[in-house]
């Protein structure tokens, strides 16, 4: 039944972090960048589980558990940062947060 | 593994083409336009007829023909997508309200499993002895129905959220921000008001959670949710309504402010789709409360083998399995139906509350009183 | 067989949709299509036998926290011209250089671990892995105190969004 | 409660700096709009002090132990960083009254998320677990996140308070995929198993080594402890060969994110902005605190989880990343100081200068494995770094006003004069950042280099990369002496420009005067916190040949879920 190897879970996590990295680097709407943080994390959550799955420990269950609940928080602090950047900005672009040089 | 594919494809097509979707689309016509004419004190559709069948050519039929006119009506009409709008997403949109409110029925009980044995009845449960029990009466049996829908129906927000975006309105996309608002902030106390009814069956499998409101309490009081869990009761029908977007909460949608809300843009089948994903969901409601709250497919004091008065082994009416199986599944719907109808009571009886009114509502007495409700509760299944 | 479909399909559907995520103009389309990567995650965990983390996955990311991102879009109103430009294609080549490099080294290093031996999973699972139970279990006794670490954690959220967010004092 | 693995006492710190916060909140939903919220600090104040009290007095001292089923250590280390963290937040709160009076934006939320944000770096310090280690972490960064934007009616609050989150949160989406990485080399996110299965079977692959193997029988005790469904056999089955990559990925990424966390280069160019933008009074306490946090946990993960030999120095080990690092930071942080106009960010490039000699103990103590007591300069260091940054960032609050900030050198023209006290409280905190007699920050700077050196004196190979490093270290402090210099140059030497309004509110002062004080007593008579440090740092829990042994706790009760009906 559970034939498919761990290794391609992890491949697979591998590829959506890099993703997430790129989409960070890339893209300058900040919106979309955070959600290319949550990418990242949702990679993280993947490679606890594919782990969890191989150690037959509930530990990497419980630590995704943690991780959802900080991506919670930090969705609601990040998106009102954003929010209050916007009404100072009247835009999302980062290169336009650009008060302060360097 | 062909037959369990077969039977489940059988289970869904019952369910949602037999169950509720008639169900959903017969309450446009009789809640929302004969039950209103009646508390308005006026006669309501009458007009329609079905002359082409002969004999029911003069009748009025209480305006169901109306419903057949209406669907025609949608079918033929002009499918109109506003200037600036997003081609697509104004496609995709009603897939995306009516997808959440049929898959969410997928975990609803009508009956206890099959027993393929003989029924005993023990200490107020069916217990199957000499035969397997066979998943019949319900989609699927999750462990974590309850999760199961309120991750469903946290999802059924992006349906009226993108609607108003994708619309290029402004009516449009407040109705949507609302919506989003709203089901955001209603999600927290459904969730929480029903936290206590976990805590008490402790389970999330909503077969079980029928199964034990079997219990007599005191070998008479049915230990139904609505027993134990009376507030909590009253917080999730009005959180439920909420998340719905019925009257009185039908801010998304309020006409005498935004004319249709996030769907004003949508035109024939588009618009009726949406409509349908909302009567469907607001049946799903009635389903939900009536499997947490009403005891599910449970008649009181019915068990497999008959009716027993008491925690006795042997039935004092005995009936046959299929009987029991037919009375449950009828008071499943009738309690489902009582629902439905409590909601277009109160739909067509309670003038529909201000934006701020329906936050403060959510934010500052039904979150309270549900947090209350569970510490409570909490307390008590300690103590106990 | 049937599993390695289910893999390959959810798979695609992840890398895909979340690829359309940093591809997409528009910061809805990009919000939606996360949504539908975050389901292909969730199929993905099941597979893992995670239903449990399944289902908060949907309910979380997909219920919560991604209505929030498309809450924040609607109320910010972002139209077209405010949708930003292409970026220097140099940029772009770079990163995604960099970014394939440290893809590979990454998988190189799976590639070790999983090499080296038939790393499938666990075969003595209990039939319970992964449902509510066991979670639930160990939420409230070895995990007593990062879960009550975490309610302190989403309080810091509310009371730092809203002292951000709100318009005055 | 009777029940040693759930001991209350354990985590009273976090619970009284968490119970104050919302205390705090309670008391400002019943504020008038307009009332004056300085009370609030004093509150805030009371409650670090009451943490400190209580993490000293309620835990016996000198014994270690892991609470919470080996969720969290409460020993010498944990009490001495509790009480840095906790003057460090009573400072920020005594000096942020009159500023956030100032910039329309006093509101007791501050005092609130500051207290939140000690409590989780008294967790951080104090974890013993990854999962409590992470959750810490978010709980002290989401809070200074909103603390830096708090003036959020400034442009600059708000940019500096989202680039600061987007740093964090790519940060720590980094150190979850370390975490999770080194989770899957080890089949724990225990740092104590981890640093067992490090020490064992990860890095000594498939030797079928004898002692390898006892250590992962330990490893599964630790595991059983916790309740996982976990046998010997499974644990030993986990790891092995072809984990060591997954290992090194895992570690790596982890310092990197603390690199982030600590700004050190290469990963500091968040904190210029932040710290230019962010409300004075908090980007002392991101500065100093915020970064004491951060070394301290790392101090405790790197001398716990990877301290084998194979990782501390040998093939892949981390002495090379933080010898790098410490190099970088000290050179880059200090010129680039060299030519900034802005004290506050001059003040964050020292800053990131300062996190490149804490580094130096780093590489000290990994070069010369074993013997950890090495480090304990680190935790003097700390406490001087962070008392005369938080008191610099308090002049600079307290001369700024609304509008009239006191950014630039040249604000503080004549100041030295017009406010002598004041001007001799920021020359003592100066002297100290610079590391000259008889300010603690000489002190500080001095342990570490010579645990450096004395690491060195050993011999080996790459010692002499050490004697390099503490030399680079030495030549570009004398360097930075250039810049801190100019700030006495400017308060003594130069004609005030602009009148500078009398200041009303008092705590403010007193909290300069504190902290002047404290830098010149630790400058002066180190030998008490000297002592404790020492004693902290050699009796840290969870280290393999610490005073603790993980294996001993009896595995836990198992409340079968309530039930009413069953």
């Amino acid at each position: 039944m559970f034939g498919i190897p761990i290794g391609w879970y992890l491949t697979l996590s591998a590829a959506l972090f890099v993703l997430g990295a790129i989409g960070l680097v890339l893209r300058r709407n900040a919106i979309v960048m955070f959600m290319c943080i949550e990418i990242m994390l949702n990679a993280v959550n993947l490679t606890f589980i594919a782990f969890a799955r191989y150690h037959n420990d509930l530990g990497g269950h419980l630590f995704v558990f943690m991780v959802i609940a900080v991506a919670a928080a930090e969705a609601g602090i990040g998106l009102a940062l954003i929010v209050n950047v916007y009404r100072h900005r009247r835009s999302l672009n980062v290169d336009d947060i650009n008060l302060m040089q360097g | 593994m062909l037959t369990d594919i077969l039977l489940i494809l059988l289970k869904i097509v019952a369910v949602v083409l037999l169950f509720a979707m008639p169900i959903g689309s017969l309450m446009t016509l009789l809640g929302d336009r004969k039950q209103s004419s009646m508390i308005q004190n006026r006669v309501g559709p009458n007009r329609a007829r079905l002359s082409i069948i002969p004999g029911l050519g003069r009748l009025p039929l209480v305006g169901i023909p109306h419903f057949l006119a209406d669907g025609l009506k949608m079918i033929f009409k002009e499918d109109a997508i506003p200037d600036g709008a997003d081609r697509t997403w104004h496609n995709i949109v009603p897939a995306m309200a009516l997808f959440p409110a049929i898959v969410m029925w997928a975990v609803i009980p009508f009956h206890d499993h099959y027993c393929t044995g003989e029924i005993v009845v023990q200490n107020y449960r069916d217990i199957c002895v000499e035969g397997q029990t066979r998943n019949f009466f319900s989609i699927a049996n999750l462990d974590a129905g309850l999760l199961y829908v309120f991750a469903i129906s946290g999802v059924s927000v992006y349906g009226a959220a993108i609607a108003g975006w994708a619309s290029n309105a402004k009516y449009s996309l407040i109705g949507g921000l609302r919506s989003s608002a709203q089901m955001i902030s209603y999600e927290v106390s459904m969730a929480l008001s029903v936290a206590g009814a976990i805590l008490i069956y402790g389970t999330l499998n909503l077969n079980e959670m029928v199964v034990q409101q079997g219990h007599l309490i005191g070998g008479w009081l049915p230990m139904w949710g609505i027993v134990v869990q009376p507030l909590a009761f009253f917080i999730f029908l009005g959180a439920m309504m909420a998340e719905t977007k019925r009257a009185p909460f039908d801010m998304p949608e309020g006409e005498s402010e935004i004319v249709a809300g996030y769907f004003t843009e949508f035109s024939s089948m588009k618009f009726a789709v949406i409509q349908l994903s909302e009567y469907v969901a607001t049946v799903f409601v009635g389903a939900l409360i009536a499997t947490i709250f009403l005891g599910g497919w449970q008649v009181p004091y019915l068990y497999g083998d008959g009716f027993h008065f008491g925690n006795t082994p042997t039935a004092a009416l005995e009936l046959p399995y299929w009987a029991v199986i037919a009375l449950r599944i009828g008071a499943f719907s009738f309690k489902t139906i009582f629902i439905l109808w409590l909601q277009f009571m109160l739909r067509w009886t309670l003038p529909r509350f201000r934006y701020d009114q329906v936050m403060n509502l959510g934010w500052k007495i039904f979150l309270p009183l549900s947090l209350a409700n569970l510490v409570i509760t909490a307390f008590v299944v300690a103590i106990l | 067989m049937a599993e390695t479909i289910f893999f390959i399909v959810f798979a695609l559907g992840a890398l895909g949709f979340s690829a359309a995520v940093l591809i997409a103009k528009n910061p809805i389309n990009s919000a939606v299509m996360l949504v539908c990567s975050f389901f292909c995650l969730a199929g993905i965990y099941v597979m893992l036998s995670a239903t449990f983390m399944a289902v908060i996955q949907i309910l979380v990311y997909a219920g919560a926290i991604m209505v929030l991102f498309i809450f924040v879009l609607m109320l910010l109103n972002i139209r077209d011209d405010e949708i930003e430009a292409p970026r220097l294609s140099i940029h772009q080549g770079i990163a995604i250089l960099a970014g394939t490099g440290i893809f590979f080294t990454i998988a190189l290093s799976i590639a070790a671990w999983s090499g080296s031996s038939s790393r499938v999973a666990h075969d003595t699972m209990s039939d319970t892995f992964g449902t509510v139970e066991p979670i639930g279990d160990q939420l409230i006794t070895s995990y007593v105190l990062p879960f009550e670490m975490a309610a302190i954690l989403l309080l810091v959220g509310i009371v730092g969004a809203v002292v951000v967010a709100k318009k005055r004092f | 409660m009777g029940n040693p693995a759930f001991d209350i006492l354990s985590i009273l710190p976090f619970a009284v700096a968490c119970s104050f916060g919302m205390l705090i909140l309670l008391l400002e939903v019943f504020q008038r709009q307009t009332a004056s919220r300085s009370y609030l600090a004093g509150i805030a104040v009371v409650g670090f002090l009451l943490t400190a009290f209580v993490s000293g007095s309620f835990l016996p001292t000198g014994t270690a132990r892991a609470t919470f089923g080996g969720m969290a250590w409460i020993d010498g280390y944990t009490q001495i960083f509790t009480s840095l963290f906790c003057l460090a937040g009573a400072l920020t709160a005594m000096i942020a009254p009159r500023y956030l009076q100032e910039h329309g934006a006093d509101r007791g939320e501050f005092y609130a998320l500051l207290l939140f944000s000690v409590a989780g770096m008294i967790m951080m310090v104090a974890a013993a677990d990854l999962v409590v280690f992470f959750v810490a972490l978010e709980i002290m960064s989401i809070a200074v996140y909103a603390l830096a934007a708090y003036t959020r009616r400034s442009k600059l609050s708000s940019e500096a308070g989202f680039k600061y989150f987007v740093l964090g949160a790519f940060a720590s989406a980094i150190l979850l995929y370390g975490i999770a990485l080194v989770y899957g080399a080890t089949g724990t996110t225990n740092l104590a198993a981890i640093g067992q299965a490090f020490g064992g079977d990860v890095a000594r692959g498939a030797t079928g080594d004898a002692a390898a193997m006892s250590t992962l029988a330990q490893n599964a005790i630790v595991a059983a402890a916790r309740g996982a469904d976990v046998s010997v056999a499974a644990v030993i089955g986990n790891t092995g060969a072809g984990a060591v990559p997954l290992a090194i990925l895992g570690a790596t990424l982890i310092l990197i994110a603390f690199s982030f966390k600590i700004a050190a280069v290469p990963f500091h160019m968040w904190a210029p902005d932040a710290y230019t933008g962010a409300p004075t009074p908090v980007v002392g306490f991101m500065a100093a605190a915020v970064k004491a946090a951060g070394v301290a946990a790392l101090f405790r993960v790197v001398s716990v989880a990877l301290f084998s030999d194979s990782f501390r120095g040998g093939e892949y080990g981390w002495v090379q990343i933080f010898f790098a690092l410490a190099l970088l930071s000290m050179v880059v942080g200090n010129l680039v100081a060299l030519v900034q106009g802005n004290i506050k960010r001059m003040l964050a490039y020292s800053s990131v200068a300062h996190a490149g000699y804490m580094l130096v103990a780093f590489t000290a103590v990994g070069f010369r494995g074993g013997d950890i007591s090495m480090g304990s300069g680190l935790v003097f260091y700390l406490f001087a770094y962070t008392i005369a940054t938080i008191g610099a960032f308090g002049v600079l609050s307290w001369l700024g006003s609304r509008g009239m900030p006191c950014d630039n050198f040249e604000d503080l023209d004549g100041v030295g004069y017009r406010y002598p006290w004041i001007g001799l409280a920021m020359s003592i905190f100066m002297l100290s950042a610079a590391g000259i007699p008889p300010a603690a920050g000489f002190i500080g700077k001095f342990l570490v280099f010579k645990s450096a050196v004395a690491a060195s004196a050993a011999g080996g190979p790459g010692s002499g990369l050490l004697i390099f490093l503490v030399v680079t270290g030495i030549l570009v402090s004398v360097a930075g002496v250039y810049y801190y210099l100019r700030v006495i140059v400017h308060l003594y030497m130069k004609k005030a420009t602009r009148e500078v309004p009398e200041m009303p509110y008092g705590a403010a002062r007193w909290a300069i005067v504190i902290c002047a004080v404290l830098t010149l007593a630790l400058g002066v008579l180190p030998g008490k916190l000297v002592n404790s440090s020492e004693q902290a740092v050699g009796q840290m829990a969870g280290r393999a040949d610490g005073v603790y042994q993980q294996s001993a706790e009896a595995p836990l009760p198992t409340p079968g879920g309530i039930r009413l009906i069953r």
